[in-house]
C-alpha cells in the first residue's frame, strides 16, 4: 500500500507542476471553453462510478453508483460538446457574415 | 498481468498523455479544438477499458447511467444558450462533486471497516470535498439563475459558524481516520460538508461566484485525485490535478483582476449594502444623450472601442454590437472591442459571447494593450459594463475596488454609457465616470439602443 | 515488476511533458548556464553509484562503483559551482565597474 | 515501511520537487540562482538518503570517491574559463554518461542471468545510452579543445558502417533480452556502443558540436532514466527525463536557428571542405580601414551594435569590447548587442561572455529584436562572427546556410568586420557581407583591435 502511495504521490507532484505551466499558457480569450473543457475531462471519474454501478456489490451501492455514472455522463456529454460549441465559435479574421 | 489488464492500464495511460495533450491545444485558439478531439478521445478510451474491467458483472445499469446521461449530456450541450453559461458551469460542477462523492460513500459501503488507514483518507477526502463542491456548487448555480437572490446573504456570526462547521468537519475526519470501525463518523462528514457547501456559498454575492465555481471546480478536481488515490488509479489522479490546478489558477487570476484577496472573496460579503461613506464625491450631473448625437459621433469616428460588461450578456445584445460595428467598419471606422478579465459573470465571459457574435478575436484587446490607445479613441462606448471602468479603482485609494486595473475609458475623447438607469455595478458603488463632463449616458436596454444606434448610422 | 513498470512510465512520460514545458520558458541568454544545470543534475546517477560502491557485492562492482561515485561527484560539484559562477554574472543594469 | 525508508523515500521525493523548482527558476534570470539553490539542496537530501540504505556494508571507498570527485569538480567549477565552456560542458556529459554505464555494468555483474526481462532491458538501454554518451563526449570534448581535427573527418561508407555497428548494436540488445544467460551478448552490446559513440561524432565538424552535445546531453539524462526503472526509483527518472529533454529540446532549437535537420547535422558532415560551386558571386575587393576611421565613426553614431561570433570566444575579446563600449556610451552613444542563436560553441555562448564582462543583459538583444532596429543603427560592429551575419543565407536559396536566419548588419549605415584575415566561418561559405561598398574590414585579432579602437576613441 504505502508503495502505490508512494507512486501516486509522484504522479500527483509531477501532474500538479504540470497543470500549473500548461494551464497558465491558456489565452484569458479561451478561460470559458478552458473551464467547461476540465469540467468535462473531471467527468473522469466516470470510470470510477461504472465499476461501482456495475459491480454489484449490494443494491445500494449499484444505486448509487449507477446515479454517479449519470452524472458523470452529462458532464462528460455536455462539457465535451458545449466546448466545441464554444471552440467553434473563435475566428481569428472575419468570416463571412452568417447571420 | 493478463492482456486484458495490460489493455485496460494502456487505455489509462493514453488516456493521461491525451487529457494533457487535449489542454495543451487550449494554449492557442488555432489548436484548441483539436486538443479537445484528443481529450474526448482519452476519455472514450478510458471508458472502454473500464468496460472490460474485471469487477463488472452486469451492464444493463450501467446502460442505464450512460445513455441517460448522455442525454441529458447533448440536451444541455446543444441547447444551454451562451449567456447561461456561468449556470450551466456551476450546474455541472454540482455533477462533478455529486459522482466523486457516490463513489467514496459506495466504496465505504462495500468495505465498511476493513479499509486501512491509507484508503480511509483518500475516501474521506473524495466524500468531503465531493460534497461541498456539490452543495455549494447547487447554492452558486441557484444565485446565478436568480433562483435565490443574488446579493450576498449574511447574518451575524456567519464567518463563526462556518469556522466551526469547518473545523468539526475536520474533527469528524480525524477521528474517523483513527477509528474507521465507527462507520457514522463517515455519515456525520457526510452530512457536514454538504452543509459546510451550502453555507459556505450563500453569503457570496452572484459577481463573485466565477471565482467560488473555479474554486470548486479546483476541489471537484481534487475529489476525483483522491478517488484516484483510493483506487491506486494514475488516470484519475492526473486528471484530477489538471482540473485543480486549473480552478486553482483560474481563481488566483480572477483575484489578481479585482485586487481583492480569495479570502475577501469567500468571506468578504462583498457587494453587500454598504450604502454612502467613500464614495461622497461621486456626485453630480449625468448628461444624457440622445440616439441621433451618438450615431453622428460614432460614424465620423477614426477609432471606436466597445467595453462591454455584464449588462450585454444580461441584455444579449452581442448580435446587435456585432452590427452595429460592422455598419462602422463599413463606413471606415477602426472598431475595437476592450476585454476586462473580469468583466461579466465567468472569465472569458465576453469574449464567448463576441466569438458568438462573429466578431474575429484579432479585434478582442486585453486590458494592457488597450490602455494606451484610449487617448487616441474618438469614441468608447461603454456596453453595461460599471464596476470595470470605474476610476475610483484608480483614483481613490480609499475605494472598495481600489488598485484593481480598469479599462480607461475615462481617457478617451468622448464616453457613452449604454445602460438601463441608475443602477450600481456588483460592487455597489457609485461610479463618477458617469457624471464627468466627457461621458454621455444613452439609458435604456442595451441591446435596444444598439438596435436603435444602428438604425440611426444607416440614415446618416 | 509490471505495477512498478506501470508507475515508473506514468512518471517518465509527466516528467518529460514538463521537462518540454520547463525548459522551454528558459531563455537563450540562460542556455549555456542551462546546459551546466541539467549537467548537474543528471548527477543524480550519483545515488546509483554510491549504493554500488558501498554495498561490496564483489570487487570488481566496488571499483566500477568507485569511479562510478567520482565521475558523478565532479558532475554534481563542478556543475554547480559553474552554473553558480555563471549566474552570478548576469547583470539586468549596469553595476559598479568590477575590473 | 520502515522510518528509514520512509526517510530515504522522503529525501528523494523532495529532491524530484526541488529539480524542477531550480529548473523552473532558470525561466528568469532574476530567480535563476534561487533555482539553483533549490536544486542544491536537492542533490544534497538525495544523497544524504542514499547514504542510509540499507545495502551499503562499508563507507569508506564512497567516501574515497566522493573526496576525489568534489576535489576536482571544485577545481573544475572554480578554474575553467568561460571560454572554455564548450569543452567543459562536453567532458562532464562524458563522466555522467561514465557513471551511468558504470552502474548499469556492475548491476548486470552482479545479477547476471538472473534478471528478468523488464530489468534486463533497462539496464541494456542504460548502458548503451551511457557507452554513447561516453565515448562520444570525448571525441566531442577533443574536437573543441582542437586535440584532433576540429573539421569533419571524412570517408567512404561512413554512414553505411555507422549505420551497420547501429544495427547490430540493437541485434545484440534485442537478442541479450531475449536471452539474458548469454552474458557475453551484453558486453558485445557495451563494446559496440563505445565504438558506436567514437564514429558517430568523429564526422561531424567542431562548429556543430554544441548540437551534438546537446543530443549526448539527452542521452546521458534517458540513460539515468533507464537506471531509475532498473533500479524502481523515481527521482532517478525524473531526473533522467528532466535533463534528457533539456538536451533535446536545445538541439532542436538549434537545428532550427540555423535551418538545418538534425540529420544533416548528424550525418551531412557540414562545414567540410565544399570549396567553390555556389558562392562564385562572392568576390571583390574588401575595403580595408584604419583604427582612426572607425573609431571616429563610432564616436559621433547615434546607436552602434555589436555582433559578437565564434572569433570573439577564441580572442577572449569580451572585456575589450565592454570597455569600448562604455567610453562609447560616455560620449552618449547608444550601445546593444546582437546575439544570434547559434552564435559561438554552444547555445548562450555570447551572453555568458558578455555577462562575465559586466554587460547588462538589458542590453542583449535576440535575432527578432534587434533585426528591425538595423536600419537605424549607424554602425554595425562585427566581432569574429561570420556565419550568423553571411547575406547569403537570407538571399541565396542555393547556399548551404540557405533560410538559416542571420542578423542583418548589410542593412545598417555602416558595417566593421573585426577578423584576423581572410578566413572562412565553419560552415566554409565566402561571406559576400565582406565584399559590400558598406562593410568596412578591420583586420587584427579581435582583442587588439578593439584595444586599439577605446585607445583611439579615447583620444578623440
Ligand atoms: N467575470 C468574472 O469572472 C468575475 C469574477 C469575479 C467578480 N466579478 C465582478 O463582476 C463585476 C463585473 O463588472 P461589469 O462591469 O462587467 O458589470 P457590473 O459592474 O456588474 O455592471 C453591470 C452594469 O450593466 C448595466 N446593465 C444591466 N443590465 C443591463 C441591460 N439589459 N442593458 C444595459 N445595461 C445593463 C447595469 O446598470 P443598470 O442597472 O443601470 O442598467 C450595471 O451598471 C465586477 O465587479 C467584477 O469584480 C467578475
Ligand atoms: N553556437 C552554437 O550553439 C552552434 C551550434 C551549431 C552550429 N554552430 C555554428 O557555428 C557557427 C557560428 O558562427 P559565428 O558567426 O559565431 O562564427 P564563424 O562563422 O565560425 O566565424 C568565426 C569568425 O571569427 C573570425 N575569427 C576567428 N578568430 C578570431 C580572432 N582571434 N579575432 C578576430 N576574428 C577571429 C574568423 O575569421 P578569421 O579566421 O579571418 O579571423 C571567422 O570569420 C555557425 O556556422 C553556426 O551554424 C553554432
Amino acid at each position: 500500500m504505502n508503495e502505490v502511495l508512494m507512486a501516486g504521490l509522484y504522479v500527483f507532484v509531477l501532474a500538479a507542476f504540470l497543470g500549473y505551466q500548461v494551464i497558465s499558457r491558456v489565452p484569458p480569450l479561451l478561460h470559458t471553453p478552458l473551464m467547461s473543457a476540465t469540467n468535462a475531462i473531471s467527468g473522469i471519474s466516470l470510470i470510477g462510478s461504472i465499476v461501482t454501478a456495475g459491480a454489484q456489490y449490494n443494491r445500494v451501492s449499484t444505486i448509487l453508483g449507477v446515479i454517479a455514472v449519470t452524472a458523470a455522463t452529462i458532464n462528460v456529454v455536455g462539457g465535451f460538446i458545449l466546448t466545441d460549441r464554444m471552440l467553434r465559435m473563435f475566428k481569428r479574421e472575419k468570416g463571412p457574415e452568417t447571420k | 498481468m493478463s492482456t486484458t489488464t495490460l489493455f485496460i492500464e494502456g487505455t489509462y495511460f493514453a488516456a493521461s498523455i491525451l487529457f494533457v495533450l487535449g489542454l495543451r491545444g487550449l494554449s492557442r485558439p488555432e489548436t484548441a479544438r483539436r486538443g479537445m478531439f484528443l481529450a474526448e478521445f482519452g476519455m472514450l478510451l478510458a471508458v472502454i477499458g473500464t468496460l472490460l474491467n474485471r469487477d463488472i458483472i452486469s451492464y444493463e445499469w450501467i446502460i442505464v447511467g450512460l445513455l441517460a446521461g448522455s442525454t441529458i449530456g447533448v440536451a444541455m450541450g446543444l441547447w444551454v444558450p451562451m449567456t447561461a453559461m456561468p449556470q450551466r458551469t456551476a450546474l455541472s460542477h454540482a455533477f462533478g462533486g455529486l459522482a466523486a462523492a457516490l463513489v467514496g460513500v459506495s466504496e465505504f459501503l462495500r468495505h465498511g471497516e476493513h479499509l486501512g488507514t491509507f484508503k480511509v483518507t483518500a475516501l474521506g477526502f473524495e466524500v468531503l470535498l465531493g460534497g461541498i463542491t456539490f452543495t455549494g456548487s447547487l447554492i452558486a448555480f441557484a444565485k446565478l439563475q436568480e433562483l435565490v437572490k443574488g446579493a450576498p446573504i449574511v447574518y451575524r456570526g456567519q464567518n463563526v459558524l462556518n469556522l466551526l462547521l469547518f473545523s468539526s468537519a475536520a474533527v469528524v475526519f480525524v477521528m474517523l481516520v483513527l477509528t474507521p470501525a465507527n462507520t457514522w463518523l463517515f455519515y456525520a462528514m457526510c452530512a457536514l460538508a454538504l452543509l459546510f457547501g451550502v453555507l459556505l456559498v450563500l453569503p457570496i454575492g452572484a459577481a463573485d461566484m466565477p471565482v467560488v465555481i473555479a474554486l470548486l471546480n479546483s476541489y471537484a478536481g481534487l475529489a476525483s485525485a483522491a478517488t484516484g488515490f483510493a483506487l491506486g488509479n494514475n488516470v484519475l489522479i492526473i486528471a484530477g490535478t489538471l482540473d485543480g490546478g486549473s480552478g486553482f489558477i483560474l481563481s488566483i487570476l480572477m483575484c489578481k483582476a479585482m485586487n481583492r484577496s480569495i479570502t475577501n472573496v469567500l468571506f468578504g460579503a462583498f457587494g453587500s449594502a454598504s450604502p454612502a461613506s467613500a464614495d461622497a464625491g461621486a456626485e453630480g450631473v449625468m448628461r444624457e444623450v440622445s440616439v441621433d448625437d451618438v450615431a453622428t459621433q460614432l460614424a465620423y469616428a477614426r477609432q471606436v472601442v466597445f467595453v462591454p460588461g455584464y449588462g450585454m450578456a444580461t441584455a444579449q445584445a452581442q448580435n446587435a454590437v456585432r452590427e452595429l460595428a460592422s455598419l462602422l467598419e463599413s463606413r471606415g471606422v477602426q472598431v475595437k472591442y476592450a476585454i476586462h478579465p473580469v468583466a461579466g459573470r465567468m472569465p472569458g465571459h465576453m469574449n464567448v459571447l463576441l466569438a458568438e457574435a462573429n466578431v474575429p478575436y484579432s479585434q478582442l484587446y486585453e486590458l494592457e494593450q488597450i490602455n494606451p490607445e484610449m487617448p487616441t479613441t474618438d469614441v468608447a462606448v461603454v456596453i453595461g459594463a460599471n464596476d470595470v471602468v470605474n476610476p475610483e479603482a484608480r483614483d481613490n485609494p480609499k475605494s472598495a475596488i481600489a488598485g484593481m486595473p480598469i479599462i480607461e475609458v475615462d481617457r478617451a475623447k468622448s464616453v457613452i454609457v449604454l445602460k438601463r438607469g441608475r443602477g450600481k455595478g456588483f460592487s455597489g458603488l457609485e461610479n463618477p465616470l458617469f457624471f464627468k463632463p466627457v461621458t454621455g449616458l444613452l439609458f435604456g436596454d442595451a441591446k435596444t439602443s444598439l438596435t436603435r444606434l444602428a438604425s440611426a448610422v444607416r440614415e446618416l
